[in-house]
């Protein structure tokens, strides 16, 4: 459904050009659930902007269900990772999650009842007459995931939706994500830097290397369907998973460090 | 705040001006310059009465009117040509070539192109009021929020949704900082649409007290121009409020004065 | 001027504040031939477009003289402003079928007379001032109704569009646009200001009471000075229209054929008392000027 | 490197050339309609003929005089309003009670016409330059002073408590935090007040006399001298474009940070 | 040295008050490290900005060596929660940094070695001269935190300051926040989500209720004062103390939730 072809994204800046992206290749199935995981800096949000449309690519193409991704491709949602810019600070929690949909033209019934919902999903339906610069910073997060969740999408990128929200609440908005993947069938792909909750979370863990970057590592998550955050956190085969990628992580921040540093030297000359 | 402290604060500064010029302007004999009470006086017998309906009254017609375009006008422009580079660089030399015309050149031109009408008084107070709006508006276009702008795209949020649900709250602040600075442009364009082919009107008035040495009365006029902009600058505040209650929320504006 | 010879060091500045028209060669005929000089006085000459900055300038005494039409002089006397005139300066031709001042009508208007007007929109430059007096006067002399026409203020320079393009349907105007309006086809009903008087003084050369008894001896130095200058510019029309082309920019063809207005030495005192009491009638001041006092 | 210079140069090079582009449009109109009697062309003479005028201007040293007297006052002008403006925006900006306590004042000021005050600036200064400078400073001021507050109350909440919990005083936030924040707003200001205080300086020549354009306006106006008068009138927006362009420049090198003009560089 | 007094915070809005947090109370020791754990929305941020003078407490005292913080005291860094907007995107990364030394009046070389310094150890000594919107998120927050490094405040106030960071550069961060604090004496209340670092880092974890907020527990942590990743994390007395801080976040969170709720919807009528 999702292809991702020799991707290359370098930035124009005075001064030299940075080669935030080298060459990406990957594919998503629909209906997949992939993490992404990567260095501080190695392109993820890059790569997601590229993705859905929102930033051309430098060389390399996207493709969505076969066709070429110029555009922000509808059906598609993101959650950035600036959370607290993506929201509009006009609007209302309630308008900010409802105003894609009313886009959309979804009957006013309807609508009320996705956001209502939504809101309910990600602990928040008790300030929907607040603004978001009235919130604490894992409540605007929350704001954005209920803004994606409620607009049901095809795709869901998602940039490290849940840096800013308490242990319990994470594990919560995991299994909310888990939750709707399986019952919509929505494709997702979902950037964290919890190394845990890329296993925990994907069907396969995608690991990129340091910048300039390329695929270092495409990993299946053989676990069980049916998850919870007490059992599936305890299998052997989960602690293997989790520090193989740690062991990845770990190589792709050391690995082509120096590469980088003299990249970017260069460039900058 | 209570309101005797607001009305303190409306008050206090004026007054202390008031006393300063008038212990300045005591002894003076000088022809040109007003004194206070005497202004005071004039004001009342100058404006109240039939003056007001026949002069003052049309002439606020007038500027509602300039100012309801010149607004409407910058706005919309502004959204056109700050979203649209290619309109920018094509539009910009000329309205900046407009820009600098001196308003007593462009009357005539007015006149000739429109008439001597009302229209073209109204053109008048337009050519002057738009361009605070306008620039500020394409300014503020020019710099809305990235993360916002994708969050919009990646939503599908285009055309008229995107105007109305992103662009325009966005550059409200700063549309709101033209509007401000339009109060007072038009008010003074009005004047100056009155110093040609005209017969009545408050800057019209002004002009002939100017011309024909009735000192207390044209300085009693400019303070009239004064409490206009004053009710115009209040009524915009309640407005600014409601419009910008976000945005004073967000920058941690408390307004109480 | 700062380069001025050694032995010019006991001339007395003086600077005259004016209107760069037609009206006031005399005044740069004079500094051309020397009158000022001959009197003792550096003469500079300061142009503006109007009252608004010349009065103010004789008033602070930054000017020690200035020019300006004989209305408006009457409203500043009647304003208790103390100025003081104190010279003439300009006059009606004498001629009712010649004159630098016009009410110019469209070629095609069926106004034929000022009688004609009624009802109907004419501009001034400047309401309540010469322009409307001596029209609403003529009109009503010729037994029109001059309340019953609108007048409203159109600059000189723009007033011969306004009537081409039925804006209004009457236009005083003064010289050059007198001339360019018959070029342009436009019809004169009337001198004005010979129609109000053949030899109406329409502008006069004021001081402020302050200059007048600070300097005693400059008041007469510069009559004497205008004095010769009225009447050679009197006496040589084609010097008289040399100069303007040097301080104006009225085209070269123009200028050859616009009517001079004449160069008076003494007011016209029936005149300036009837204009006087037109101005009174018409509202323009509360009181007539005492003319005894009023003129020098 | 060189490549991207002339990346760089391919869009202003067509960005120039739409500018041009809409200015040639603008006198093709303006030809066309005394040519097709749309109005009289003793009142409104063709393009060609007013820039065949100004082409004459171009050559004379007398013209280039009074450009300089008139720049010379808008230039005077505009600084003397801008640093009062600055000075006091930022002092009332970053004072609440001030603020509070000069809004009446400053509201009931600002609408009161330069032009009205000329009897007053004569009187206090005379005919000289200093009477044409305080209209130009009055009207100007105001400009720069309101988009300085709004400005001033664009800064960023938690960049101003950043900027303080780092012990920045009241003096170093104005120069780190405000000031920068206020900048894209202060443009605009300027911009504006470029505008306003070119139109002051030549009105107050015009209705003063004292030597610049607008004094030559005023004559050329006065003498019937139709084509003369748009050709100043048209050296008058000239400047203006110049001066706009002028200001672009300096926008681009101290705003290079801010989203309007990277974002105009970047994608 | 730092000592909170009975700290409440309500917020004026329109349409009612927000009591984000209700009575806290606790100290800090000259040289402590203590991290704060909390339930999303619980007032840590709240806290942070009553504590550093930067916002005024409903009611209730904050003392820091003995005298009332009335405005942002000298001597004391916060890295902010919401680091995008806290750096200022007008000057360069080096000049953020630079800049509260140079407010300071440090002599220029000793300036520049601290910043140099401070961005070396946080991994960003390759972009001195790019601009904080150049970065990524995780590299943005990295500035913010080498700000205050170089600062060397007697007090630090950081504020989730590893939330955009990856796994291994996390890591690294906590070692050099436990550098710091050893070397240099440095006072720390440190806010996470992250229950194994607030373990790993701290000398004491406290737990904040839901809103509105108090002190739900105060743990001493008696883990060895040399601490390494791989060691220390694998301590039986670390899973135990982690078990418990996680527990008591879980009663933090289910606790006065119904509570919160009816006390807000109270407030918003
Ligand atoms: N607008 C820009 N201009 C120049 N360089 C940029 C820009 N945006 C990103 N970069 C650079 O591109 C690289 C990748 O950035 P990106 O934001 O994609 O990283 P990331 O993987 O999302 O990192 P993080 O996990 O920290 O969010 C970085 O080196 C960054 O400095
Ligand atoms: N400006 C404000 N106006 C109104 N309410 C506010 C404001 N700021 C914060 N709050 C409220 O105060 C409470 C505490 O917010 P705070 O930001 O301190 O939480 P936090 O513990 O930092 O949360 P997080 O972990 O999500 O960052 C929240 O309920 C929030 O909605
Ligand atoms: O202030 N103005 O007269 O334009
Ligand atoms: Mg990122
Ligand atoms: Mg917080």
């Amino acid at each position: 459904m999702l292809s991702v072809r020799g991707l290359q994204k370098i930035y124009k800046v005075p001064g030299g050009d940075v080669e935030a992206v080298r060459d990406l290749t990957f594919d998503l199935a629909e209906g997949e659930l992939v993490c992404l995981v990567g260095p501080s800096g190695s392109g993820k949000t890059t790569l997601l902007k590229c993705i859905s449309g929102l930033m051309e690519q430098t060389s390399g193409t996207v493709e969505l269900n076969g066709s070429k991704v110029t555009g922000p491709p509808k059906s598609m949602a993101v959650v950035f990772q600036e959370y607290g810019r993506s929201l509009f600070p006009w609007m209302t929690v309630r308008a900010n999650v409802e105003l894609p949909l009313k886009n959309q033209k979804v009957p006013k019934a309807e609508r009320a009842a996705l956001v209502d919902a939504a809101l309910k999903s990600v602990g928040l339906d008790h300030v929907p007459k607040s603004y978001p610069w009235q919130l604490s910073g894992g409540m605007q997060q929350r704001v954005a995931i209920a803004r994606a969740v409620a607009y049901r999408p095809q795709v869901l990128l998602m940039d490290e939706p849940f840096a800013a929200v308490d242990a319990q609440t994470r594990a919560d908005l995991e299994d909310l994500i888990r939750t709707i993947w399986k019952q919509l069938g929505v494709t997702i792909l979902f950037v964290t830097h919890d190394i845990d909750e890329s296993v925990y979370l994907g069907e396969r863990v995608i690991v990129l290397s340091s910048s300039p970057t390329v695929v270092q590592e495409d990993l299946k998550i053989d676990l069980p369907a049916e998850r919870d955050q007490l059992n599936t956190r305890a299998l052997p085969r989960f602690m293997e998973l989790r520090s193989h990628v740690y062991a990845e992580i770990q190589r792709a921040k050391l690995g082509p460090v120096t590469e980088q540093i003299t990249a970017q030297r260069r460039a900058a000359q | 705040m209570s309101p005797l402290k607001r009305i303190a604060y409306f008050v206090s500064l004026p007054i202390l001006l008031i006393i300063v010029w008038w212990a300045l302007s005591f002894g003076s004999t000088n022809f040109f310059v007003p004194k206070p009470i005497e202004l005071a006086q004039t004001l009342w017998s100058t404006w109240i009465g039939d003056r007001f309906f026949d002069d003052v009254l049309p002439s606020l017609g007038r500027l509602t009117v300039g100012l309801f375009f010149a607004i409407a006008l910058g706005i919309v422009l502004g959204l056109l040509i700050g979203s649209t580079r290619w309109l920018r660089n094509l539009l910009e030399p000329l309205l900046e070539f407009f820009r600098a015309i001196p308003p007593p050149v462009l009357v005539p031109l007015l006149m000739l192109l429109i008439g001597i009408n009302d229209g073209m008084k109204v053109a008048v107070i337009i050519s002057g009021a738009i361009w605070p709006v306008l620039l500020n508006t394409v300014e503020g276009v020019r710099a809305v929020d990235s993360v916002l702008n994708d969050s919009c795209r990646s939503y599908g949020i285009a055309g008229f949704a995107r105007i109305r649900y992103f662009v325009l709250p966005a550059v409200s602040p700063q549309i709101m900082a033209g509007v401000r600075q339009s109060l007072s442009i038009g008010l003074i364009l009005m004047v100056i649409s009155e110093m040609f082919a005209s017969s009545s009107g408050l800057g019209f008035t002004i002009v002939q007290f100017q011309r024909n040495f009735a000192i207390p009365e044209m300085w009693s006029g400019i303070v009239v121009l004064g409490l206009i902009g004053l009710g115009l600058a209040l009524i915009f505040q309640f407005v600014e409020r409601r419009v910008l209650h976000w945005y004073h929320g967000l920058k941690e504006i408390t307004h109480d004065s | 001027d700062t380069s001025a010879p050694a032995g010019s060091d006991a001339l007395t500045p003086v600077t005259v504040g004016v209107i760069p028209i037609a009206d006031t060669a005399p005044l740069y005929l004079g500094l051309d031939q020397g009158f000022f000089e001959d009197e003792g006085l550096d003469l500079t000459i300061e142009t503006a477009t109007g009252g608004a900055a010349i009065v103010p300038a004789v008033v602070s005494g930054d000017y020690q003289f200035g020019f300006s039409n004989l209305v408006s002089l009457m409203v500043a006397n009647d304003k208790g402003l103390p100025l003081k005139v104190v010279n003439s300066a300009v006059a009606s031709t004498g001629d009712v079928d010649s004159d630098f001042g016009a009410v110019i009508v469209k070629g095609d208007s069926p106004v034929e007379t000022l009688a004609d007007l009624d009802g109907k929109t004419v501009s001034g430059n400047s309401l309540n001032n010469i322009v409307d007096t001596v029209m609403r006067a003529s009109i009503d002399r010729l037994g029109g109704d001059s309340s019953s026409i609108s007048f409203v203020e159109i600059p000189f320079p723009d007033a011969s569009a306004a009537v081409e393009n039925g804006q209004v349907d009457a236009a005083f105007v003064v010289e050059p646009f007198v001339t360019a309006a018959i070029e342009s086809g436009q019809r004169v009903i009337s001198y004005g200001y010979a129609d109000f008087d053949l030899n109406l003084d329409v502008a006069a050369y004021f001081s402020s009471a302050a200059t007048v008894e600070g300097d005693t001896e400059l008041v007469p130095k510069f009559q004497a000075a205008m004095k010769k200058s009225l009447e050679y510019a009197e006496a040589n029309p084609d010097a008289v229209r040399a100069i303007i082309a040097t301080y104006t920019k009225t085209p070269p063809e123009v200028l050859a054929k616009i009517v001079l207005p004449k160069f008076p030495t003494e007011f016209n005192v029936d005149a300036v008392t009837a204009l006087g009491e037109a101005a009174l009638k018409y509202g323009v001041v509360e009181t007539a000027p005492d003319v005894s006092t009023f003129l020098p | 490197m060189r490549k991207q210079r002339s990346a760089a140069a391919g869009p202003k090079a067509k960005a120039l050339g739409l500018g041009i582009g809409g200015i040639i449009l603008f006198f093709l109109i303006w030809e066309a309609a005394p040519r097709l009697g749309l109005v009289s062309d003793r009142y409104l003479p063709p393009a060609s003929e007013v820039l065949a005028r100004l082409g004459q201007y171009l050559t004379e040293a007398a013209f280039w005089n009074d450009v300089a007297d008139t720049m010379m006052s808008w230039a005077l002008g505009l600084a003397i309003a801008t640093v009062a403006a600055i000075v006091v925006g930022l002092i009332i900006g970053s004072s609440r009670f001030l603020r509070r306590a000069t809004h009446t004042t400053i509201e009931f000021l600002r609408p009161i016409p330069s032009v009205a005050l000329i009897p007053l600036a004569v009187l206090i200064f005379g005919t000289s330059i200093e009477s044409t400078l305080l209209l130009v400073v009055y009207a100007s001021f105001w400009q720069v002073l309101l988009q300085l507050l709004y400005g001033i109350a664009d800064v960023d909440a938690v960049a101003n408590d950043t900027a303080k919990s780092y012990g920045l005083g009241r003096l170093a936030r104005v120069r780190y935090v405000i000031w920068p924040t206020a900048l894209p707003y202060l443009m605009t200001g300027l911009r504006l007040a470029a505008a306003v205080a070119l139109i002051l300086a030549i009105t107050a020549e015009l209705i003063i006399g004292t030597p610049g354009l607008g004094k030559q306006i005023a004559l050329t106006q006065a003498g019937g001298a139709i084509s003369s008068m748009y050709a100043l009138v048209l050296a008058t927006g000239m400047i203006g474009v110049l001066i706009n362009l002028a200001a672009r420049i300096i926008e681009k090198r101290v705003l290079s940070w801010h989203p309007s003009v990277r974002g105009e560089v970047v994608l």
